[in-house]
């Protein structure tokens, strides 16, 4: 198990934390805010993105990918956490390349991940139905006609939804929802006749769409992975980003942290640093425990999907669940510790917060990952 | 028939022929009657219901009718509640002035100083903030630095006042000011102040929830004649105390109800989101939850109507302010992580498509609830408020 | 809602106030366990409870009792709870007088309520036979024989079951474990044929037995209430005992938290008073909530059972669930709070910690109220 | 074959030979080998192994061969733990002597000092324990009072010490005493003394738990030789930090699996008492607590392995030890009252009848449990340590 870095991650994570710090500060997701970004993120950065190989991190060389494999994946995706910094990776380097890298043929891999590499196409996930994620409750049709399947139904929190080149459709060839079997996938032009996309605008700032789909026709060609069988394909790729989300969750942790551990060595009020006061100490130190604990949590999961360990989807919803709880407790207090300023839109606080609450929904909340830690630990 | 049975019969008529229809419904927002200079109606009965409420000094039914105030006994008062809430009538005035300066210059104000302000508050003409804290002085109230001088006929103050409620919007500011540099609380005193004089100026805070409630307010050498200072010179904390005890009261009350109660209640979303088998929620973890917060808030809720209970007999809980202020808060803020919890992606959008108005009004307020255990004095003020003045634990 | 006490409810926790901490401080239990008492309660304590009216205070005057009302017993649970006073106050003057005055025939009421206002009877609840409170899940047997019973099985954590001399048996007539129906109680002789008690050591120090009924016959007049009807009787006692409960538990975390509050003051460290530690004041301040929290929620109980209210049952689980959570927290931190000398035996907060365990178990523990209070609540 | 191969195998083989049959079972806990003056052998077969082992120095294997340890490189300690582990070797020496005095000796002892004790404490012959707190001096350990005065050739010791491990069953202590009354943390000093000499006195602590692990030692006019001080007069206290260190690690350890395991596992408890829906808890509520505390005792056993990685890499994780202590202690109360919760009434046994033996050391250590976030320096005392050693926060 990895827990300590090797060299050439520890690079990478500082090639990572320079680049988002000084070219995509918060500053950044603030002006595609203010200035009402159409896009909701920052074409400028995004090359930069890609020119730094981060695009392309888990693809393969033979692709174009750097194939820095999971761990420089969440390397990546912590310190993009650390900033919120709004751009396609995690729809297209984590989503987007984990699913057809796991279920793609060999002409959907060579047509697609070369273009997520070079940061040409943009992707996205249409997986949610309902206000709670869960995969197997996917009730939108797919329906064989011709060599091909007519799509029809509606996807809610596509995140990137509005800005992806391609849409990952989740739909159901057979069964009916909560079905394990009767899953698939399906690779959908964005532009295709009958697809919808309305953007919503979140309370994050960041990307996030309805699609909806109305006699969608695509080619048989468009199946991603087996029919009817995705649910195995999509939970792996799941578990790829729920890790990584947990990174750039813990990444906004630390953010959190650190900022309001500089306020609180640094703002007077009865005469005397609020840090002196031992009630706020102890909360502090307690915050600390929930960083360093979530940071082995997370490296563990990352480790796992490293080395393909079997209990992999165990490690994720640990991940998922651990690091969203201290999120929640840290954000929280970062508001609570700055005080009245805390509330204010001038300082970061509250932009870490609405993410966090957003990251929470996304992959599914604590709710979920604890009951699927029991499930998976077979009580 | 009794005098307070008379009473009942003459203000039911009175209310049937002076409130008109549409004050009988439910308020939107932006139909508050705030008053004040630079009100706008966009129902012009609000003015209407308004006027012929101040007409009888109902606005402010306790308050001496000397003073323009209605003048009631406890029990007219309640008669006129019961009647008020018989007819579904919307309030009159919503006003700081009405809530919080009006008490204190009962109190503490010269005669001069209640004829003129007082009646100007229950006739909505004048609309006041607040200008308490200030950049330097939030938990910390009595560090604040705002100073007035005395330059023989008027003070001229310099400074700044933060988190002072739509001072945007306001006519008049009440404030506390440093008039005695060498002492902290003895120092500090009580100051009305025309916000239309020159060097004032209001700046609205945005806040995380996106709205701007609050304002930086500047005082830049503003000369406040000195028939404007309440109360002695210095003695201004004493009625500060005051006014922030009531404050914190408000804010407490924050924890009943609101945010879950527009969705149809907790238990309505619960079922909504997770599935209801019989009349139960579906998903029993889920369910523990909601049961264990609805527990609280009940609780919560027992404690202020005995606290209410007891202040009747003339018993006092203690510092009872302080732990419903805390108490209160922190139950609210609960609340509305359940319910974000509860609601899932339907929680978390800003505006536009996808998201009902209900749907984004609980993300507001949960955005805004964060503030009540800031707001009125921190949940840490509070804690120490109560293991001081209750419990007695000694200062370091 | 009484949330003030009158004069004369004032007057009665004055007395019992200073009669248990007086004549039934801690050091009574302690010498009862220390002596290991065979009773596991003080006889003359006893006595003393009986003259002054205690043992009678539900019990109408044309029974011998005081008739003080539900209100009344909660008040003098409460300071008996203050002192861990050692007594048959709960399984006589609460559940055995409470359920023979709502189930009981006039000729029962006449039997035995005067002997229990006199102290003369004491009476135990057999109810529980598995490790977790749940009256409905009742199997032992209760079959008819001529015209009167036999009843066959093993009940467990039946409170002074070994000082008992009339057992009130739950047992089932009809149906199966889980049903509502078919639940019937019965007036048992301890010394009955059949009946066998062997005393439990429980971690409180206070008295709780295991009895066996093996072919126990008792005749038709034995029967206490409806026959398969006993549910709905059964539940409106046990909510008065629930509260009652609750009162014994806010007394002792009334105890704790004064006891706790004193030390605070007192001891020493690092040439400090430890109480001017902000982050021991915030906690004891949060206590004091706690504490205060459950008095509205423990009056409102009392007041809800005195007024016969339709929410009784929602009240009462209220109560033993809120007041259990918050004695949980008051005992653990009063350990803590003490450190070293906490742990020890020396003093009473191990004694009252202990006593809460067995107390939350008793009739319920939070988990289960908390679902009962949602059931009630119909959701 | 490499030079570790043959090693193995030499060990295999003298292991084979000298570890009894009897020693390769599970050990009740009156069968652990304390060693020392008063030791019983319930099982002769305890004293032999201790023996057998000490004989080549492997109790403390690798404690250098000079002072009778065994000498042992790390990957040679690796392979010898790993073959007692594969006959499941009990230990051969329980103590406070191998696990807390050795290593500060070996640090800060003199040559005679080490030639004395060491061996002493690897042969098993004496049992020490261990002289910090005082009544006055628990979480402010810097401020104990036990005087030790000059008087020539000898000290003169006079004082209390409390939370003493068995100190009625043991030889010698170890002990803070000061030296200098004038400072306080540079007036400490660590003395060794022999528990036989005059004027001293352990009297067990009755704990909540029932039993008495602990004692109150009382120091009367105790003339301690002054060669039994370590390291220099006054700099006690730098002794003292080491150990505590290790001591917080070792109670820190304790949050990870004993109780729940004796019962077969939370899961399996959970089932038992609220019955199964395949092989699932059948109470989704305490489904998810039980999940709940996994997580949180997973996420905490990673973070142990955590910083065994990073200690091996080089890299600290920064006043790990408190951490640990805080974390550990923590997750390991709230394990137990999970426990009890689920055992139900089945947890409330004390002794006698209605309860197995399983059931009541679930209870006992349930109470047990309570004490781990006090002893070694309280969860405050760490919040305390990390708040000033890692974050940097200023003290008042």
């Amino acid at each position: 198990m990895a827990f300590v870095l090797t060299e050439e991650q520890t690079m990478l994570r500082d090639m990572a934390k320079d680049f988002f710090t000084e070219q995509v500060p918060v500053a950044n997701l603030r002006k595609l805010r203010d200035e009402e970004s159409a896009d909701g993120y920052d074409k400028d950065v995004w090359k930069q993105i890609v020119e730094l190989g981060f695009a392309g991190i888990l693809i393969p060389e033979e692709y174009g990918g750097t194939g820095f494999g999971p761990m420089g994946l969440g390397i990546v995706m912590k310190e993009a956490g650390r900033t919120l910094a709004a751009s396609p990776l995690y729809s297209t380097a984590v989503l987007g390349a984990g699913l057809i890298m796991a279920a793609g043929s060999d002409e959907q891999k060579s047509a697609l991940l070369p273009k997520i590499a070079s940061g040409e196409t943009l992707t996205a996930l249409a997986l949610e139905e309902t206000n709670h994620h869960n995969p197997l409750n996917t009730a939108m049709a797919a329906e064989k006609s011709g060599d091909g399947f007519t799509l029809n139904g509606d996807k809610k929190f596509v995140i990137d939804g509005h800005i992806a080149d391609t849409l990952i459709v989740v739909a159901r060839t057979s069964g009916a929802a909560g079905d394990a079997q009767g899953l698939s996938m399906f690779l959908v032009d964005a532009k295709a006749e009958g697809v919808s996309v309305t953007r919503n605008h979140m309370v994050d700032s960041r990307n996030a769409a309805s699609v909806s789909f109305a006699n969608v026709s695509v080619r048989a060609e468009a199946l991603l992975g087996s029919l009817g069988g995705a649910n195995a394909e999509l939970e792996s790729s799941l578990d790829l980003a729920r890790v990584c989300l947990a990174a750039e969750m813990l990444g906004g942790a630390e953010t959190v942290f650190d900022t309001t551990l500089d306020y609180l060595k640094e703002r007077k009020q009865f005469g005397v640093i609020i840090g002196t006061f031992q009630a706020l100490k102890h909360r502090a130190a307690e915050l600390f425990c929930e960083v360093e604990i979530c940071q082995s949590v997370l490296l563990d999961a990352l480790s796992a999907l490293e080395e393909r360990r079997n209990d992999t989807p165990r490690a994720a919803s640990l991940a998922k669940a651990r690091v969203g709880d201290a999120l929640r407790l840290i954000t929280n207090e970062g508001v609570q510790m700055h005080g009245g300023i805390g509330m204010t839109d001038a300082v970061d606080m509250g932009l870490f917060m609405k993410r966090a609450r957003v990251q929470a929904q996304m992959l599914g909340d604590t709710n979920f990952h604890r009951t699927r830690y029991a499930d998976l630990g077979g009580y | 028939m009794t005098a307070l049975d008379s009473f009942r019969e003459e203000t039911r008529t009175w209310l049937e022929e002076n409130c008109p229809a549409s004050m009988r419904t439910p308020m939107p927002e932006r139909e508050m009657p705030w008053g004040g200079r630079q009100a706008k109606y966009p129902n012009p009965d609000t003015k209407t219901w308004m006027d012929n409420m101040a007409s009888r000094g109902w606005t402010a039914p306790t308050w001496p009718a000397e003073y323009g105030g209605g003048g009631l006994s406890k029990q007219e008062n309640k008669v006129l509640q019961e009647e008020l809430g018989r007819i579904k009538a919307r309030p009159a005035l919503t006003s700081f002035g009405l809530w919080m300066l009006g008490p204190a210059l009962l109190e503490f104000a010269s005669e001069e100083q209640k004829k003129k302000y007082l009646g100007e508050i229950i006739r909505g003409e004048i609309r006041w903030c607040q200008g308490y804290s200030e950049p330097g002085a939030g938990s910390d109230l009595a560090g604040l630095q705002t100073k007035a001088e005395d330059k023989g006929d008027h003070y001229l103050v310099n400074g700044q006042k933060v988190w002072t409620s739509y001072a945007d919007q306001c006519d008049w500011i009440f404030c506390l000011v440093r008039t005695d540099t060498s002492v902290k609380h003895d120092g500090i005193s009580f100051l009305l102040i025309d916000m239309d004089d020159a060097g004032v100026e209001a700046r609205p805070i945005k806040l995380i929830s996106g709205a701007s409630p609050f304002c930086e307010t500047f005082l830049t050498d503003v000369k406040v004649p000195k028939e404007n200072l309440v109360g002695e010179l210095n003695k201004g904390w004493t009625i500060a105390k005051r006014l922030l005890e009531h404050e914190r009261s408000m804010i407490s009350g924050m924890g009943m109800g609101a945010g879950a109660a527009s969705m149809g209640g907790m238990e309505a979303v619960a079922k909504e989101n997770f599935g209801a088998e019989g009349d139960k929620i579906a998903d029993p973890s889920i369910r523990q939850a909601v049961a264990d917060h609805k527990m609280d808030q009940q609780a919560f809720g027992l404690t202020l109507k005995r606290a209410e209970a007891e202040a009747k007999a003339g018993q006092g809980m203690g510092a009872a302010a302080s732990m419903f202020k805390y108490y209160g808060t922190e139950v609210n803020k609960r609340r509305f992580e359940l319910l974000l919890d509860l609601m899932g992606t339907q929680a978390l959008g800003w505006e536009g498509e996808g998201f009902d108005k209900r749907e984004l009004a609980v993300t507001r307020s949960w955005l805004r609830s964060k503030g009540n255990s800031i707001e009125g004095g921190t949940s840490e003020v509070q804690l120490n408020v109560i293991a001081k003045r209750v419990l007695g634990l000694p200062d370091a």
